[in-house]
């Protein structure tokens, strides 16, 4: 027998000001069930609470119903009420009478007549709630890191730092990702590999990391605190454990190719470390490039190496790993501004990105540090920097600002005219984005040091003689300008990496139409995924420069910690669930879910003698977030709501009605 | 007499004499007139089947029963709707495509017998010959128009050729036409009241025999809505707006699953146009969210996807 | 203007999602926004989980009109819900029009936790609007 | 091939020689031109700049008859007509209440089937340059020429669309299948502010100062264009232009078609290359191309 | 003495309707949408052609009756009668829906249980039927004991004559209404005439059910029962259009702390019709439903009551979607072609 007890709050005069509570009591208690009406000046307060705990002792209350405030404000108060009066606390329901009612309406008849409907609503549906418990998790305290950038490093360090075990995937054959690829960073123009090389080798040095280079993620299963990752880590060829990283293997090999890591502007061999202060510091062998594996021939490197360590029987490995989160730090692409022929990319070798130039810059770089034209070798003496190219382009780009290149151009023009005596520089850009600590002052730094900027886009860029030709509009002019230059450089937007997509649908996450990871929002849970247990670092999930991509590292570890300082996760049990009797097994509900929290599976029930399998769908409770969308997608209602099920939104609909 | 049957009928002999397969689903004669479905388990049996345009029949619901608790193949027999029925039933997962054994036959549309026999008397046979139907009714032999006679819903059937089949005979006889909305559009074009009042009267009738439900391909629940007590979708009581309800929730729950095949409509003993519910619905779930064709069968439903970019009307 | 027209107000059965409309409608209150006392409001966890039958529903009981409530897509809570509760309730809107319902009695719109002004001022014009059309009889219950 | 043929206003006038030769080169590559039935100016240059509603309507009344007349595209030799007839055709297209307006202006009923096309693409693609070149009969040996296609033809994309919009091929090599010989330049797109034809001469010259240095620096000894804005204004402002530049170019400007049909072998006068600012014969002789 | 006969011309029909109709509700068959449909009598003329879609039974067990309303109180719960019935005219039905009625007598108003609201509904109605000069498809009816031209359960019979329709009274009550209508009187020789075409009608459909109800006992467990209901789409059309069902199930219509207590239409066809509180159905498949459907129809109540419980009005016939009907069952079963 359900036994309701009312609870009507004055909330001093907010609500008895407007509504007539004395006479709300009185029709509460002629409400189907209810057993017991009482009124309070504060029902929140202490003594209030007391009230609710003595009446549901003395009256054997097992259903209560708060009329007062926005359960948005309370609910969890009067929850606790409830479980300290040893009653389950989700057979509280509230009627919100003041921010619904005595605070937006003055007449007190049509305000009292609504609070009757309101606390009508309340009764009728809790007399159809169910104790609810909350469900366990078990979690797994081991954390997977995608990608090891400087987002992924971060991570890794602060997650290992706090005593978890982690594995770090990358899938080149050392960490470092674009940061090592830079020289100098903005605003501080500190070295770039000399703040990061410490990481890296911290990453690898420290006792809970497993560093795994060369190696990539295939398939992810599981769910928040247990997933099941399957890695394939390629064969270097190389025995890691023998090898001393001496170079001499490298050193011999006769197969070369432009080097990635140059971005092509340098050479390397089919045995190679990628860069210097790789790590790890053991080479690769590109099989594709290498002699041996083309031609069954050569075995040079194998020859010099005194170690023994070059092993070209080598196969991959693919190793089942069981994770209780992941962090996707995948980082970031260049935009492939071939579509810009205009601007002579690919036609003019003098037309180059910023990162080539970072490369040309960087005293480890293939030309030591030296900046020279690529065509000819020569100190370029005007140099243009063409911002935007793909950015903020609709036509033939995209739409988004990338965030980073108007400070690393303005970067480059400071290094040229430090590096070149004379040298003259101009910016083309559409506006200049500097908002950062110490940006601003950086970017008139450049402008000081004599980089003139030009408010306009490029039109076309083409040779003439050895020179190029860059033309342009001054849009702040109003004139068209043309610039005889030796070198060009494009600030290529920062584009997802073009297999994001399918990371994400491996690791069942969603990605916007640019192809970046979508955080959970865009504010509140920034470095969460709809997908409890993934959270996201770095540029994967959106353009980012340096200080943002190590911020979103740490605050994606910070996310990783909190999960694992609990043993188990409790989840709220206000979930979806099937009635499998109902259910048909259609799975219509399936492709509902965010949070892929419906699965199907199999029942066998007895029907007329014959024993029936057959598919059904299945919530599991601690995936499910409870939005319900998966309960109108299902036309039986097999698929009900704790806490708000079908029957108890009706009854609602049937009680609030006049 | 169709020149395929034979080939149909030593076909299903074979079929029949497979391991492993539990029945055929086709027709047989019936008495007066009609041709009904048939549960062939025998090789033998097979020499019992027909198809003419009196088989009215919608043989894709009986799958379900047939599937159910058994392991065998099903064989079917399937015109043009029948196919599509097929294929909601098996993205419904309400049965293993593997399982069926769909024989695919040209349809030339369906014979509205009460038609003819308001107009031709107590039927005998109805047979179609080449363009033309001929009809024994009364004791005299009439050669019919068949577009005098057919079905309402074949009229402006879309899919007269059974797609997706394991096999199929004969060739396709009548030509894909459109569906037809202006009886849609028709409805659309009167003041609220009045269409109120035109379902109203339609409603009123309405027996709750669930005839139109238990045809239909696409109300393959193992238990429905409408019939559950609690939750109190639809009430007991049987009142007007409690009618209202039934269709509402009936149509929307096949909205954008409904194959178009009219049975529900067909079946209803009132004369409810029930179907008329199901095409406005197609018709806006092809316009809103730009569907080729909402009468086939999809990997996932209309209003079990969505674009950001759908249209914008609750700003 | 006769009493009796006068003094008819309609009833709204409100469906808002916990955390864009109910909260507006809590901002409404808390910065004491005044406006008809016609809506009564039924908590649901997201738009998405609106049953277009719970509409019908609503008018069986008697309800003048009803309004949905949720995220501004792409704002919602559940990152998908309201997406679907648009495609469906841009469906149902035409489909009780079809039957011969007014378009005036349902509306559905996205009102975020901030917009408590467009709570209160979304319950006025369709308070306004109910009262131009009048009492809902259709699909209406009599007494039993 | 039969196309239904949208003349348009200049190749009547200003571009007669143009006229005249794109008939003698359909005829030679067997190009039946059937003439679009009462047509009427298309608006360019000047109705997108001035009113709208004139812009939409003036296209779609042409469009409409072609559509009437059962063409499925609607052919054209100038560029202005070519770029104003595709960019309303896309944008009835892909606005249904545009179409609505242009309907309701011209009282016609497009359904938007028709897409305009530029004799370039009809001669690339559908007649493909292996014909043309077997059509040659007297190779234009020596002849260095600059393909100019200025900023109609291949912009805006969405509308236009048939080669590339920053390094455009199909005059190239229809030119090189003539047996000229074709200098890269960067200028081939580059505008000759046509539209400033009668406004502002200073800013015409300038302009077209601009594309014919280039042209001749990458060592051209004459231009070749498929717009008679741009002939226009680089034959007949080129004398300003030269002023401006402080130099003498002396770059004979020829359509397309002029060329193609001399190397088909037609004499100069039924190509009219007889009527150009810049004497357009000279530096044919003195290749012993007529 | 002979009872007085009276003629209705076409033209004066709905002059007598207006009549009939100012001292009591007239239900008559009229056209909706083209679906022939028992209707109150609101001025509209009726079309008395063919028979009903649905039989004249739901005037006398309406899809939903209610049996009494409630209020809930604290501690109580108060009562209130439903409605008093209104005095009626059935107008128009045929012998066989009429014939219907006597069977269903039989069991809810013999014995010790008495359907009261059926009762009350019986006697308020004066039941005018109509002979039929024509058959429909499906007739069977003189299979079943039932004349085109039956009286069984009549008040009045009406006989058409042309236009014309010549009323005569086959009860006291039914006399007593023709003469308060003041009609002309009617030719005795054209009142035969008029009867003795219907008496001579042909109906198309013939069975004989003696043989089948006398061997039904010993084939409960024949396998025709599961072949046979292999086709049957569990709908619930035979029973909700057959003049002789009358199953029906109660149920509580509750809002908030008042609703009613109701009655509505229940089809054995359905799956949940004998499903239990504890979820135990005893005819858990069609098999089982569709048997009981006609077992009860051609065994126990002739075994009961000595006729089979059907009337051969043939709506089945024409309505089972699947071709499972009454006279199809009847012959298979070797009642006869």
């Amino acid at each position: 027998m359900k036994r309701v007890g009312v609870f009507l709050c004055w909330c001093g005069s907010n609500i008895a000001a407007t509504v007539d509570v004395p006479a709300l009591a009185e029709y509460a208690a002629k409400l189907p069930n209810v057993v017991y009406v009482e009124q309070n000046k504060y029902t929140c307060s202490e003594p209030g609470q007391e009230q609710i705990r003595k009446a549901i002792a003395e009256h054997r209350l097992n259903r209560v119903v708060v009329a007062a405030c926005s359960p948005r404000m309370h609910e969890t108060t009067f929850r606790r009420t409830l479980a300290s009066a040893s009653l389950n606390p989700y057979l509280l329901e509230m009627a919100n009478v003041r921010e619904h009612c005595s605070w937006v309406h003055q007449d007190r008849a049509e305000a009292t007549a609504k609070a009757r409907a309101l606390v009508r609503r309340a009764v009728a549906k809790v007399q159809l709630a169910r104790p609810l418990f909350q469900s366990s998790i078990p979690v797994n305290r081991r954390a997977l890191v995608i990608g090891g950038g400087i987002a992924g490093i971060q991570a890794a360090l602060d997650i290992a730092d706090s005593g978890h075990k982690v594995v770090l995937v990358e899938r080149e054959p050392t960490i470092g990702g674009r940061m090592a690829q830079l020289d100098k960073t903005f605003p501080t123009l500190d070295c770039s590999s000399c703040i990061l090389t410490p990481k890296m080798v911290d990453a690898a040095q420290h006792e809970n990391i497993q560093l795994w280079t060369y190696s990539e993620v295939e398939e992810v299963g599981g769910y928040v605190g247990n997933f099941q990752v399957k890695i394939r880590r390629r064969a270097t060829s190389i025995n890691a454990s023998a090898c001393t990283g001496c170079g001499a293997c490298w050193e011999k090999c006769p197969a070369k190719t432009g080097n990635e890591f140059d971005l092509g502007l340098g050479q390397r061999k089919a045995i190679y470390v990628p860069f210097p202060q790789a790590v790890p510091n053991k080479p690769v062998i590109d099989r594709d490039l290498c002699i041996y594996f083309k031609t069954g021939r050569c075995r040079i490197c194998q020859r010099f190496c005194t170690a023994g360590a070059v092993e070209f029987e080598q196969q991959d490995v693919v190793v089942e790993e069981t994770f209780g989160a992941i962090v996707a730090a995948t980082g970031f692409e260049q935009f492939d501004h071939a579509v810009y022929g205009e601007y002579g990319y690919g036609k003019h070798p003098d037309v180059i990105t910023g990162l080539h130039l970072e490369r040309l810059i960087s005293a480890s770089g293939p030309s030591d540090g030296k900046v020279k034209r690529p065509s000819n070798g020569a100190v370029p003496e005007t140099v243009v920097f063409v911002q935007c190219v793909g950015s903020r382009d609709e036509a033939k780009g995209v739409s988004y600002c990338s965030r980073a290149c108007c400070m690393y151009t303005a970067k480059h023009a400071i290094m040229l005219h430090e590096k070149i005596p004379g040298v003259s520089t101009f910016v083309f850009y559409i506006d200049v984005r500097a908002a950062g600590k110490g940006y601003e002052e950086f970017y008139a730094r450049a402008q000081e040091l004599g980089a003139q900027y030009v408010r306009g886009r490029v039109a076309r860029v083409y040779q003439r003689g050895d020179k190029l030709v860059v033309m342009g509009e001054d849009t702040l002019l109003g004139a068209k300008v043309q610039v005889e230059a030796d070198l060009v450089v494009l600030a290529t937007a920062m584009t997802a990496r073009h297999d994001a997509q399918s990371l994400a649908r491996t690791l069942g996450i969603s990605y916007d139409q640019n192809g970046f990871f979508t955080e959970a929002h865009p504010k509140l849970r920034p470095v969460e995924t709809n997908t409890a247990g993934i959270f996201l670092a770095g540029a994967c999930q959106g353009p980012k420069d340096i200080p943002d991509t190590v911020a979103q590292g740490t605050a994606a570890a910070a996310k990783v910690n909190n999960l694992f300082a609990k043993e188990n996760l409790l989840a709220e049990p206000t979930v979806a669930t099937v009635n499998e009797a109902w259910c048909s097994g259609c799975l219509w509900c399936k492709p509902t879910c965010p949070y892929r929290a419906i699965d199907s599976k199999t029942i066998s029930q007895r029907q007329v003698g014959k024993i029936l399998t057959r598919q059904v769908a299945t919530v599991n409770a601690g995936l499910c977030q409870g939005c319900g969308a998966c309960t109108v997608a299902c036309r039986t209602g097999a698929m009900n709501l704790l806490g708000f099920s079908n029957e108890q939104i009706l009854a609602e609909v049937d009680a609030i009605c006049p | 007499m169709t020149a395929w049957l034979d080939a149909l009928r030593d076909h299903v002999r074979e079929f029949l004499s497979e391991p492993g397969v539990d029945v055929f689903i086709g027709y047989r004669a019936g008495r007066r007139g009609r041709e009904v479905p048939a549960f062939l388990t025998r090789p033998e049996q097979a020499s019992g089947l027909v198809l003419g345009p009196a088989a009215s029949g919608a043989l894709a619901k009986y799958v379900l029963e047939e599937a159910a608790g058994t392991t065998g193949r099903l064989g079917v027999l399937a015109r043009g709707c029948e196919a599509l029925s097929l294929q909601r039933l098996v993205r419904d997962l309400r049965v293993e495509r593997e399982r069926l054994h769909v024989v695919g036959v040209p349809c030339a549309g369906v014979a509205d017998l009460a038609k003819l026999e308001a107009s031709l008397g107590a039927l005998e046979k109805v047979e179609s010959c080449g363009e033309r139907w001929l009809v024994t009714a009364g004791g005299n032999r009439h050669d019919v128009d068949p577009s005098q006679f057919m079905e309402e819903r074949c009229r402006d059937c879309a899919s007269p050729w059974p797609q997706q089949c394991n096999i199929s005979f004969g060739q396709a006889v009548m030509s894909p036409a459109s569906p037809d909305y202006s009886t849609v559009a028709a409805l659309e074009a009167l003041p609220a009241d009045e269409r109120y009042a035109f379902w109203i009267r339609q409603f009123e009738r309405c027996l709750r025999c669930f005839a139109c439900r238990q045809v239909c391909p696409a109300c393959s629940c193992v238990e429905c809505s409408l019939d559950l007590v609690d939750p109190p979708w639809l009430g007991r009581e049987i009142t007007v707006p409690a009618q209202a309800m039934f269709h509402y929730t009936r149509a929307l729950h096949v909205a954008g699953r409904c194959v178009d095949c009219g049975q529900c409509q067909k079946v209803c003993p009132v004369g409810i146009p029930v179907a008329l519910l199901n095409r406005k619905l197609a018709r806006d779930i092809q316009e809103l969210f730009d569907v080729q064709n909402p009468f086939v069968p999809g990997e996932i439903e209309p209003l079990g996807k969505f674009r950001a970019e759908d249209r914008e009307e609750f700003m | 203007m006769s009493v009796g027209e006068q003094s008819w107000k309609p009833t709204i059965v409100a469906f808002c999602c916990n955390w864009c409309s109910y909260a507006g409608a809590d901002l409404a209150g808390t910065s004491r926004l005044q406006y008809p006392a016609t809506v009564r409001i039924i908590r649901v966890p997201c738009s998405g989980r609106v049953n277009p039958q719970f509409i019908v529903r609503a008018f069986q009981r008697g309800a003048d009109g009803v309004l949905v409530a949720g995220c501004h897509p792409g704002d919602c809570h559940y990152s998908t819900g309201n997406y679907y509760a648009r495609r469906r309730f841009l469906l149902a809107t035409r489909f009780l029009e079809y039957l011969g319902i007014e378009p005036g009695r349902l509306w559905v719109r996205w009102i975020s936790g901030s917009e408590g002004h467009k709570f209160a001022t979304v319950i006025k014009e369709m308070s306004a609007a109910l009262e131009r059309l009048g009492p809902n009889v259709k699909l209406r219950e009599g007494a039993l | 091939m039969k196309y239904v043929y949208y003349p348009g206003c200049s190749l009547g006038g200003t571009a007669r020689e143009y006229g005249i030769s794109a008939r003698a080169v359909n005829d030679a590559l067997g190009l039946e031109f059937q003439e679009l039935a009462d047509w009427s100016c298309c608006g360019a240059s000047s109705a997108h700049m001035t009113n709208l509603d004139l812009a939409l309507a003036l296209p779609v009344r042409n469009l409409a008859l072609a559509e009437a007349q059962g063409a499925r595209e609607l052919v054209t030799a100038c560029a202005s007509c070519y770029q104003r007839l595709a960019i309303v055709a896309h944008e009835v297209n892909t606005h249904p209440r545009a179409r609505e307006r242009a309907n309701q202006l011209t009282g016609a009923d497009y359904k938007g089937g028709v897409t305009p096309r530029h004799l370039l693409d009809v001669l690339g693609k559908d007649v493909g340059v292996d014909r043309v070149a077997a059509r040659v009969t007297r190779p234009l040996e020596g002849l260095k020429v600059a393909c100019y296609y200025g900023c109609l033809l291949v912009r805006p994309v969405k509308a236009t669309g048939f080669d590339d919009p920053e390094d455009p091929q199909t005059m190239d090599t229809l030119v090189k299948a003539a047996g000229a010989q074709v200098v890269t330049w960067p200028f081939k797109t580059e505008c000759c502010g046509a539209s400033f034809s009668m406004s502002r001469t200073d800013v015409v010259a300038g302009m077209a100062a601009a594309v014919l240095s280039e042209a001749k620096a990458a060592g051209a000894d004459c231009l070749v264009t498929a717009c008679p804005m741009c002939h226009s204004n680089l034959d007949m402002r080129q004398s300003m232009a030269a002023r401006v530049a402080r130099t003498t170019f002396n770059l004979p400007i020829y359509y397309i078609t002029q060329l193609l049909g001399l190397s088909f072998g037609y004499m100069p006068r039924q190509l009219g290359l007889n009527s150009h600012f810049v004497k357009a014969l000279p530096l044919l002789r003195r290749l012993r191309l007529v | 003495m002979a009872t007085p006969a009276y003629k209705i011309d076409a033209g004066r029909l709905p002059a007598v309707l207006d009549d009939l109709a100012r001292h009591r509700q007239v239900i008559t068959r009229m056209d909706r949408d083209g679906v022939n449909v028992f209707a109150r009598y609101t001025g509209d003329m009726p079309s008395l052609r063919g028979n009903g879609a649905v039989s004249a039974r739901e005037h006398f067990l309406p899809r939903m009756e209610k049996i009494h309303g409630y209020q809930l109180a604290p501690g109580e719960v108060r009562l209130s009668p439903a409605g008093p019935v209104e005095p009626a005219v059935l107008f128009g039905a045929r012998p066989c829906d009429l014939a219907a009625l006597e069977l269903l007598d039989r069991v809810l108003l013999e014995g010790e249980f008495l359907d009261t609201a059926y009762q009350a509904r019986r006697a308020a109605t004066v039941n005018m039927a109509l002979a039929c000069d024509s058959a429909g498809p499906g007739c069977f009816c003189r299979s079943v004991g039932v004349s085109p031209a039956g009286t069984a359960g009549s008040d009045v019979i009406l006989y058409p004559s042309g236009q014309a329709l010549l009323a005569v009274a086959t009860t006291a009550r039914g006399a007593e209404l023709l003469e308060s209508l003041g009609l002309p009187g009617a030719a005795k020789d054209e009142v035969d005439r008029a009867q003795d075409a219907c008496e001579q009608l042909v109906v198309p459909v013939a069975v004989e059910t003696g043989p089948v109800t006398a061997r039904l006992g010993q084939r409960l467990d024949d396998p025709y029962w599961a072949e046979a209901s292999r086709r049957c789409l569990g709908c619930g059309i035979c029973t909700y259009i057959c003049p002789t069902c009358y199953c029906f199930a109660v149920h509580d219509i509750n809002r908030g702390s008042q609703g009613a207590r109701v009655r509505c239409w229940d089809s054995c066809m359905f799956k949940d019709f004998l499903t239990m509180a504890g979820g135990h159905n005893p005819r858990p498949t069609r098999k089982e439903r569709f048997r009981q459907r006609f077992l009860h129809k051609l065994q126990y109540y002739p075994e009961q009551y000595g006729s089979p419980l059907c009337v051969g009005c043939g709506r089945c016939l024409d309505k089972c979607p699947a071709g499972l009907d009454m006279a199809g069952v009847i012959m298979d079963l070797g009642g006869g072609q």
